[in-house]
């Protein structure tokens, strides 16, 4: 419950949006100068990730993000934005969160991960550890067959997953109301026989509620909901996106003005517990964040032979043979 | 043949055990049986499975001695089976999840080819797909539509799946041991005509036959046949026939497709010279055609004639009434066999 | 409007009732002589569709069923069984229905249709044809993705199709209450921002009805409507199915009291237009219909070189040397 | 490569017109363009085709020049894309959907192979799925996962597809004009490397080129590279530099793989009876070993050395920074080409 924040909450949820938001902002730079592949920025999504994270215990609960929210999960340790950062290098080991960290990679195929937050889920149930799945989502993934049939699968099965959809508006190019005719996206839980409830994205407090009181049911055996949190796609789709060909630009404008960091931060200050000085160091933590992921990332080492690593436990004779072939031919000596 | 299988069998022990002569489908649900004694992660689910004990009664008996938190019936969503098989396998169980008919699996296939094949490369090792995939296929049997559709040519093309073929009853006992006990996916099928079609003697205990090692269902010296499934069955029929002629055709059983046991394969070309190819799928892109590439790859030299691929035809696979003309049986095999034979070296 | 049935409606629709379940019974025991494939008796499920295909106009309005339901759409002619026999032989005239008949062959990858539906009511749409587009499915079919990708996409395009779910309790072995935690799968409409609507699937009255209020918003311009048919499937799923290992007696024996045959027929008995004589007129020419599509299926010709007929317009080079390779291996001359 | 492609192109009218140079994703646009104003029944529809012109610019301006009815931004379902197009075929509709990339073709598996590709079959001729669907894929340009696979064998193993792969702009309009009015359902393969990086003469009017017609982009009688979609841009740099040696490598661009121009790749064969085949995908089970296939069946006396695959790995399409290393190259292919020359005949 939101009454459980203490101060510092406040003031570490504000900081892990600022680093966000800065490590979105340094990777869209970075790919601008042709260091890293695409890269969807987080902007507008950080009250929603980060709110959502609060909530969680990183010890015991999983978080199954889409692709933009791994930027926001500071709050599951710095090693996430290493692996982010190395996952936009297009290096193979940003998909390899370690263990323990109970975070899976970015999911591009989309939707497909709704399901496995409910097998893991599942899983959780039938190995009695008290945890819960939480799984982040756009509002265009919700239109794909997977999503339902996860929410469906989960009603049925009533395993303690949490269904977060990231109402960003957009799916692309593709406004909600091109996406679905529903009265909005949580009232889909209708055709699972689970809770659906809205929450406002832009305001961490409010997303930490609603959070939180679906971990309390998951964690008491009543099985899934479904969130919708409401936010704004403050920048591009992605690096290789025009907005401009299609977001209007009031509304562009208008959600600017609920932009979750300036909000959020007005909060804050005019709690108190917030100052300029404050707003200076977070940010150049998060500068600090980011430069250390960048550091880590662009010094893995990497060998083209351990492109054959990891298909299987064990190479088949074909792959071994692949990889002798390519020895030979890296070697110029095919 | 069968008795050969179970004698050649590898053993975890390597000793020989007693033997009892089953039908697939009872040494299938045997093993099941076994595999969730042995180790409580195992658990199956999928469509059917459970109150009813499967459309071919492969699972029966296994809801009433392992209750219904290991054996699940689905909603009906084949993605919802192997997407959450995903998960379950990330969250430390061993799922052995069925897919009703293979045609089916066309339902999944983002999350099979997508995400299950590509888990454990994505994630570089750290979350492994330990799940065996359980799929009835192949033709003979007169089903309605996209339930005898034979697709291993397209799963041998998605990286990261095993695809483990077993034709003796023996072999799905003891492949389907080793399936459960791998760490990465397998699709693991299960000739629909060869359930209770394909008899013979099981060993009693633990069996397991390793992936990538073919077996000589028939040794032969003047040309070789090479199958998988339900029609080696036909192909030891072929020998049969031949040898009654003084002509010796052995047929290679591959077992597994991938991995594949391209040593045998070469071994059987350096051998006969003269190799026929058995499939019961649409030829253009199947897996006759990886054989053929494989085969001019590493023992070009020592074929003796083109080989030949005998398999259904460019048509989907088409109502009952087409369905003897369309399946390879032992005329067409013959035939081909024939053709070899009389070609020049 | 219900209101609009004159007698003779009711009547027919008894009849047509009564032919489906003949049908359905006498294609059993051509499956039980081994004369046909595998087959999906229609035994229960004859109210749903018989009202169901009364509100339709088959001039206009098109039928995308699932496996069963073709038995009971005498409405749209005769040919209608007698290319569903064919069907249940294995020959491949028994996918094809022929222009101008606005009807399906049956689907056996469930729930695909429901997006052909779509699909077609959108045709109809852009074409400005006064038709609707009404596609029957199961409740275990109601679980896969393609249902829910087929009722949000129809909210949004606001296409005239009517999506009609025979909820007969079962998908093969498995009871709805496994199926969905949903309250119904009416409620599953919510999804979709799309009407929903509960009805006796055992009363043709009732299904005519709604089905016919479906077909009036479609038309008007309005949109799609889910229907739950609630009916009990009285039989096995096929012939190639044991009921008896999971259907509790005493709910099929409840069922058996509700048979929409009996209940129906009693109706109009007491209403004082039907009586042993019709039975038993309507039995016969029951009787004659399946003997008529039994009759024509079984003498069609059939060669085997037309397997390869119809997968493309043109057969490529490959296909025409496969049959010519086939011509050669039937005459024994390989 | 492209003049001669340009002066080769087969015009309905069969005269030569004017040429004006385009890249592949003008041409394509401009297709879609005209085809749209000939017959008002096609429509493009799919994810982000509309509003913003599509992702790759490929369906610019249409939804300007026909409106909300014909060119339609659907919602994010890739079965509802597909599914939706065979309903709307059979109601007389000719749909251009787009699947955003090809791997997220796996998501509407069930409606391409198990729906339209059997439609006019199941039906015996009711319903035909005049439908092109059109797909980026391929590698070169370090996309996030199941962006660039390559899934051509696959897709070729589901009989009642047809599989076409441009390679120059000219033909990138040439074939998907004759895909349009196929009655039969095309996947239509545009590479995205292609998009922008190929570029090329274009006769302006109304230009169309046969399926199962197979193009050579370089004449040669040492060895021969058959190929398709943008790897024979590859294998046309790869004979250029062969020329300079005074090594005659021809090139065939296949252009469409269902069906398949089996004249030519004989022709080929018997002329050089080395032959090496590119392909961007998985190796096993992929469309080159279909190609081997094709080459044994029916010109295996021909061959002076057993024909070679440059391939992708038997591992997913990889990370970016593998990827130069995954996707065949000109080094690669020459090894390829010079193992051959160097194979005793
Ligand atoms: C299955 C699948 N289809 C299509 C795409 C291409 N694609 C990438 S992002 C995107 C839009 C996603 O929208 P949404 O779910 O709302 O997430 P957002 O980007 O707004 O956070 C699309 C269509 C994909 N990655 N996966
Ligand atoms: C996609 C798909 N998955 C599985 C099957 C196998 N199967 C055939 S009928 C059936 C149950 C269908 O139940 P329901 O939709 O309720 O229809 P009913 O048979 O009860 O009329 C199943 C699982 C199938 N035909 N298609
Ligand atoms: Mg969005
Ligand atoms: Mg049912």
């Amino acid at each position: 419950m939101a009454s459980t924040l203490h101060n510092e909450d406040l003031v570490g949820m504000l900081c892990e949006m600022i680093k966000a938001r800065i490590a979105s902002d340094r990777l869209w730079s970075l790919q601008r100068q042709g260091r890293i592949g695409t890269i969807a920025p987080i902007n507008g999504q950080e009250a929603t990730v980060v709110g959502a994270s609060w909530a969680l215990d990183p010890d015991h609960d999983w978080v199954l993000p889409q692709y933009r929210e791994p930027m926001g999960l500071g709050r599951y340790g710095p090693e996430i934005l290493h692996r982010f950062a190395a996952w936009a290098i297009g290096h193979p080991q940003g998909g390899h969160i370690p263990e323990p960290l109970r975070v899976f990679p970015p999911q591009i195929s989309l939707a497909t991960q709704i399901l496995h937050a409910v097998g893991l889920a599942w899983a959780l149930k039938l190995r009695k550890e008290p945890g819960v799945a939480l799984t982040f989502f756009g509002d265009g993934s919700s239109s794909e067959g997977d999503f339902y049939e996860a929410g469906n699968l989960a009603g049925v099965l009533e395993v303690p997953v949490i269904f977060l959809c990231s109402n960003n508006q957009w799916a692309i190019s593709t406004p909600t109301s091109r996406q679905t005719a529903a009265a909005g996206f949580a009232a889909k839980a209708e055709a699972f026989g689970i809770p659906g409830v809205t929450v406002d994205g832009n305001d961490p407090l409010a997303v930490f509620e609603v959070v939180g009181a679906a971990r309390d049911r998951a964690l008491a055996g009543k099985g899934a909901t479904l969130i919708e949190a409401v936010n704004y796609r403050l920048g591009a789709h992605t690096t290789a996106d025009d907005p401009t060909r299609y977001v209007p630009a009031d509304a562009l404008a208008a959600a600017k003005e609920r932009d979750p960091l300036i909000v959020f931060r007005r909060q804050l200050e005019d709690r108190g517990i917030w100052d300029q000085a404050m707003q200076t160091g977070a940010e150049r933590a998060g500068e600090r964040a980011i430069d250390d992921a960048w550091a880590w990332a662009s010094n893995l080492p990497l060998h083209q032979t351990d492109l054959f690593d990891h298909v299987f436990a064990t190479p088949t004779l074909r792959q071994q043979q692949q990889r002798n072939g390519l020895i030979e031919y890296l070697q110029g000596t095919p | 043949m069968s008795d050969q299988t179970a004698s050649e069998a590898q053993t975890a022990s390597g000793t020989l055990r007693n033997e009892e002569t089953l039908t697939m489908v009872s040494a299938i649900n045997q093993t099941l049986m076994a595999e969730m004694h042995r180790d409580e992660r195992v658990m199956v689910f999928g469509e059917d499975v459970a109150l009813s004990g499967g459309v071919f009664r492969a699972t029966e008996g296994l809801l009433d001695e392992f209750g219904h938190e290991r054996v699940v019936d689905m909603p009906l969503a084949e993605a919802a089976i192997l997407g959450a098989a995903a998960g379950l396998a990330a969250g430390g169980m061993i799922p052995v999840p069925e897919i009703q008919f293979l045609g089916f699996s066309y339902q999944a296939m983002h999350q099979l080819a997508g995400q299950i094949a590509r888990f454990r490369y994505r994630t570089q090792g750290r979350f492994s797909m330990g799940i065996t995939i359980r799929v009835p296929f192949g033709g003979g049997v007169r089903t309605p539509e996209l339930h005898s559709d034979s697709l291993e040519g397209q799963l041998a093309n998605i990286a990261g799946l095993k695809i483990v073929t077993p034709a003796t009853a023996a072999d799905a006992k003891g492949l389907l041991t080793e399936a459960i006990r791998d760490p990465d996916p397998v699709v693991f099928l299960e000739p629909l005509r060869g359930y209770r079609g394909i008899k013979g003697p099981v060993p009693i205990g633990e069996h397991r036959v390793p992936f990538g090692k073919a077996r000589w269902a028939s040794p032969g010296d003047d040309v070789t046949i090479i199958a998988w499934s339900y029609q080696v069955e036909v192909a030891v029929r072929v020998s049969r026939q031949f040898a009654e002629q003084g002509i010796s055709v052995g047929v290679l059983d591959l077992r597994s497709l991938v991995p594949l046991d391209i040593a045998s394969i070469v071994a059987a070309v350096e051998r006969t010279g003269r190799v026929v190819i058995v499939e019961e799928a649409v030829p253009t892109g199947g897996f006759a055609a990886e054989i053929m590439a494989t085969i001019n790859e590493h023992a070009f030299y020592s074929l003796e004639a083109p080989p030949i691929r005998v398999s259904g035809f460019d048509t989907p696979y088409p109502v009952g009434m087409f369905e003897d003309t369309y399946v390879p049986d032992v005329r067409r095999i013959e035939a081909a066999v024939n053709k070899l034979i009389n070609a020049a070296p």
